[in-house]
């Protein structure tokens, strides 16, 4: 750990990416996480960047790529590990798995599968701080593949309409599973500028440049809690590993190993390190030591996960429904 | 006790829990015009104005988010559909997410949205503006769905709604609006899954929801003059379902016809028919009647339209049947014969 | 009738005038024609300017306000008010009303009221011709209203995408039943700056003006039946009467008398009457001549309408399903 | 007759009927993937390539419609989506539209779209991924939905869809896709709203469809071995029903037991069970039970999905109950036990 903000940004990074290869060693080997897993391992400055810019108050919702945001708005480890091991301990009771991660303690609301469906409800709640007065912004972390629906246009009109302090981060890996970008959407058309045209300020960001995703989030938020109403960041980045799952997929045809290899140049953690070298020249040996204390993080983790206790079947059914008035 | 329309009995509702919770607030298309959803918004928009009675974008699904977003942020938010039909757009998020939400984050945190919609036939709405989707809804776990009859029960269950804990959906007959009823003038809330006996009888029983409770209680005065006791289940809410005053009347009576405005296939009527086959098969003296649309979409057509909606009529014949009575009986007034163009 | 095109539209567009105003008394005074009912009146020249643009093959699918695009597309005149009136004569046998009219012998493919169903429809039709080959053009109208359903963002992405025939025809008359586009769309961000953001090429029109709306669109029908792409039409106009029903509505409180004055004072026959008078000094007399003939039309079509047959209840589920295979 | 999987068996109609038809086109998100949607859009992409097995936007809505215009202007679509649960996005134009199209412009013209949802467990796909929405689908008069159980008819009533004339919704569990089944090599349709007997028994009817069929039969070889005959009814198709097998097979065993993957409540299991109180309520010996989830969205973690999904067990339980035999019978092994991660 540091206290400087901008080794913190690599640090941060750097404990994503210990924890989720340590996770896909687990799961790929052992296969006790039965809840299906999609890694940020190569994509950690999107979610480290934005995170950066936001108070524990700010509320964080995402689609099913959530375990980079989650610790990245400071989510409970344990609780993250537990979950995918379905214990009653887990954030969500073992109820939820990978892609329903929660802590409320840190702001971190909720994750969910079906795309694009948390981005409505992040400006819904926007709408709640709005009329509330309460100062808190909202932030959703979504893909290219979910700007798709239409849910993700309603919503910036709807945020545009009552200048909702709501900030859209899209993070542009550019396939959606197997998809490519350019089957799904017209080419030379952007995100940021359909945003732009339904009336949400958008910038686009190199989304593995943390600190430049950093400096961008920190405006969006700032500028969306003084009313300055909503912005979305669309931040260009990459997935090192298969759409879900823990393997590499080099294999399946739908991208080649250059392509890939070219991305793992721009890995994100590297770049960060190369930035601050000169400033930070110890910051080579930081990222090692970083890297071994959340491996040894992840795999206590892990080991903890295994021993903790199952949720009980004569519980299968509680929460379903709320107390009534 | 003084009497209330229906539709006033939801403004009411709507207004004290407003004035109760500043959490509540109103979202839906119009919601603020000088109709205000058939006259049950009107009054919240002129107190509250437009900050707390909102207007819309065409937007249901992510009007359905937001909502949910706004309830994951401590707000109450009550949507309103002037039609049904248009809550197929929102059903992702209602069924897909507001339904699960408590469950699949373990049991914390809720997103208890309320959402009205509103059904009904009345001058040719036709096959997408006649539907009544309360099977749909009522089949996923994690929702509450009700659709009173009663001007008392409108209010009562919208109370509890946006006080409860759970997402609901509230179905509304459009023909029941201007039904009058004695109202508790207090925000008295009324609780899901007890349904009441509407009218006592021995005969037969009818299992109805909304406005078929009507329709029931019409059949059942006009069969009380054959000599027919038809008991009259009011079920008021879909889930949590009432299956004891269901089986109870039916051990009673021994004869059961559901009457339903959607299809008998998956739906009201096919639920209150396997809640008897599950828990009371022996009490059945004669089989089941559903009484409901036939399997085709709603047409324009007058006569055709008239011949689609199922009423008293049809009810009323069903019951006569059960029993073996051949008597002929004249036919009942439309229930919604006094209602006019164009919308 | 004439044989003259500028003549023609004005033609045209006095035939809906008229037929509307005569079905409008008739609705309000006897209340014979059960079905809720949108009329076009004020707002006819999308309807015929576009339509002059299009080959008898061409498909049209609407929204819910659909007779002017039905009459301005060739539809049956009788069909319609048959229909209006619920008969088994009726273009849909009574069973579709106002908002399902269809007409397969002159391209008019079918209306839904469900907001911004159909926009997918068109597109999914143009679909099929540019995979067949078959060089037809398909051409969905609706609101500034329907532009808000997510359908609408997700149709154009992916007419874009597949570069499909078909021209999106907004009718931009500034509400949502009693809704204004100020409460529902971001201030200063149009239609038609949206659609170029998905990459559907734009165009921004005076729709009261009957020959801007036949350039534009004999343009972008012909560019989409080049192999172009989709074209999307944004085309200002202002509907006279109430949302739904015969009556005017400046007692509604959503508008006012001035602006709709206004507006009636921008009269679409009467602005391409203007037009033409200098070219064409008999205008005027045309004018008078078609809207009483047509006027007389229109009350012939009701008179039969209402000696036609009703559908026989017998036949109620008629159609509900095909024929098996 | 040669015997092929489940998956196979898909996959040779969808490419025997592009043969035959050049309409036929196929779409869904990544059906052009190496993976192919579990194998059944592998072999059409590669015969038939990008133009007409298409790989398309996130945009179920649109795509629907985009399916339905096509369909209007002479396309026969098959739109292909991995998970049924994303087809609550599509139903507005589904239910709302496709179903209708037919009837509501008065029996001309039609969209005879063809859509298949793949529902199922396996390793905690939770709340939003183990959904099986067939009833939510069969409630809508003018829609066919389907549910085959063997590689047979999933063959064969896919052909029945490409070729027919009304919108149709199939549904596919993924856990049938490895099975195997002797499948006709031509291209013969299976119609639909004929149920068969898919083991005959005497003192038992169990109902089902899909995976059910499979874990009824399971559960009925067990019960055999402690000399309770069960009687499993397949009815392929929920709309139509096929409800005279119903009735006559429990007619002959005076109990019936319904199974299904999705909620009891206005669900398929109710829908059974009210064909049987409407028809043949005086065969009935014993309650109708529905072998069903619990009322809950379904967990993730391991032990609780075990207990949520009902499967042979349940089946052997309550059929044991029904009978009045109080045997102890060992456990069988999971139906999806041989399923592995990741998704
Ligand atoms: C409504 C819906 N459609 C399809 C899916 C299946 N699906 C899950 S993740 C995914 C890819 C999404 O791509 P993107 O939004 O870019 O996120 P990424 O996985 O690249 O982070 C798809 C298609 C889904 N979960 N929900
Ligand atoms: C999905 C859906 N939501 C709401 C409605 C109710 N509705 C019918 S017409 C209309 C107004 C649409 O406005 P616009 O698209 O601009 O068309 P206009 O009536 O102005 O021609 C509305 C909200 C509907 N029919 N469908
Ligand atoms: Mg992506
Ligand atoms: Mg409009």
């Amino acid at each position: 750990m540091t206290g400087n903000p901008d080794t913190t940004l690599v640090h941060d990074m750097v404990r994503i990416r210990a924890v989720e290869e340590v996770l896909a060693d687990y799961y790929r080997d052992e296969q006790q996480m039965r809840t299906p897993t999609h890694f940020s391992i190569g994509q950690e400055a999107p979610s480290v960047g934005v995170c950066a810019a936001l108070r524990p108050t700010d509320l964080v919702y995402t689609g099913h790529r959530s375990h980079a945001p989650y610790l990245a708005k400071g989510g409970d480890l344990r609780g993250m590990v537990d979950e995918l091991h379905g214990r009653e301990t887990g954030c969500a009771k073992g109820r939820g798995g990978s892609i329903h991660l929660v802590d409320h303690s840190v702001g971190f609301a909720g994750s969910a599968a079906i795309l694009g469906e948390m981005i409505p409800v992040a400006a819904g709640a926007a709408w709640a701080f709005a009329l509330t007065g309460s100062g808190q912004v909202a932030v959703t972390f979504f893909g290219d593949g979910a700007t798709e629906e239409g849910v993700f246009a309603e919503t910036l009109n709807f945020a545009a309409v009552h200048a909702l302090p709501v900030v859209f981060a899209c993070e542009n890996n550019t396939y959606s599973i197997s998809s490519p970008l350019a089957t799904r959407q017209p080419a030379g058309f952007g995100i940021a500028a359909r945003a732009a045209a339904h009336g949400v300020r958008a910038r686009e960001v190199d989304g593995n440049d943390v600190f430049a995703v950093r400096e961008a989030a920190v405006e969006a938020v700032e500028s969306a809690r003084a009313g300055g109403g909503p912005v979305l960041l669309e931040l260009h980045t990459y997935r090192w590993r298969e759409h879900v799952g823990p393997g590499w997929d080099h294999d399946h045809g739908y991208r080649t190993a250059e392509e890939i290899d070219s991305w793992v140049a721009r890995c994100p953690i590297r770049r960060a390190a190369d930035a601050l070298r000169p400033t930070h020249p110890d910051i080579d040996a930081l990222v090692t030591t970083w890297t071994a204390e959340h491996t040894a993080e992840a795999h206590d983790a892990v080991r903890s996960a295994k021993a903790a206790p199952w949720p009980d079947p004569a519980e299968l059914t509680r929460g379903a429904y709320g107390p009534t008035a | 006790m003084r009497e209330l329309t229906y539709a006033q009995a939801i403004s009411e509702a709507t207004v004290q829990c407003m004035a109760d919770d500043p959490a509540v607030l109103v979202l839906g298309e119009g919601v603020d015009d000088h109709k205000g959803t058939f006259g049950t918004t009107r009054e919240a928009f002129l107190r509250y104005g437009p900050g707390r009675v909102v207007d819309v974008p065409n937007s249901e699904n992510a009007c359905a988010g937001v909502a949910i977003g706004a309830a994951s942020a401590g707000l109450r938010p009550l949507v309103v559909h002037t039609r049904a039909d248009f809550m197929f757009l929102a059903l992702d998020a209602l069924v897909n997410l507001a339904a699960k939400w408590r469950y699949m984050y373990g049991d914390q945190g809720a997103v208890p949205v309320v959402t009205r919609g509103v059904v009904g036939r009345g001058w040719g709405q036709g096959a997408t503006h006649s539907q009544s989707p309360h099977a749909t809804f009522a089949h996923y776990a994690g929702l509450h769905v009700a659709a009173p009859a009663s001007p008392a029960d409108a209010k009562g269950m919208l109370v509890q709604a946006l006080r409860g804990g759970t997402p609901t959906v509230l179905i509304e007959n459009r023909n029941l609006y201007p039904r009058t009823g004695e109202v508790p003038a207090e925000a008295v809330a009324v609780p899901f899954g007890v349904g009441r006996i509407a009218r006592p009888g021995t005969d037969v029983t009818i299992v109805a929801a909304s406005l078929m409770v009507l329709e029931a209680e019409r059949a059942a005065e006009q069969l009380a003059a054959c000599g027919v006791e038809v008991e009259v289940v009011d079920v008021r809410s879909l889930r949590p379902l009432d299956d004891r005053v269901i089986c109870e009347s039916v051990a009673r009576t021994g004869r059961l016809v559901v009457a339903d405005t959607s299809w008998s296939r998956y739906g009201f009527a096919a639920e209150v028919a396997a809640v008897v086959a599950e828990n009371v098969p022996e009490a059945l003296r004669a089989p089941v009647r559903r009484v409901t649309p036939p399997d085709s979409p709603a047409p324009v057509s007058w006569p055709l339209e008239q011949a689609w909606h199922p009423g008293a009529d049809a009810l009323v014949a069903a019951c006569l049947d059960l029993v073996g009575h051949r008597a002929a009986v004249p036919a009942l007034a439309d229930v919604a014969a006094g209602f006019q163009g164009p919308y």
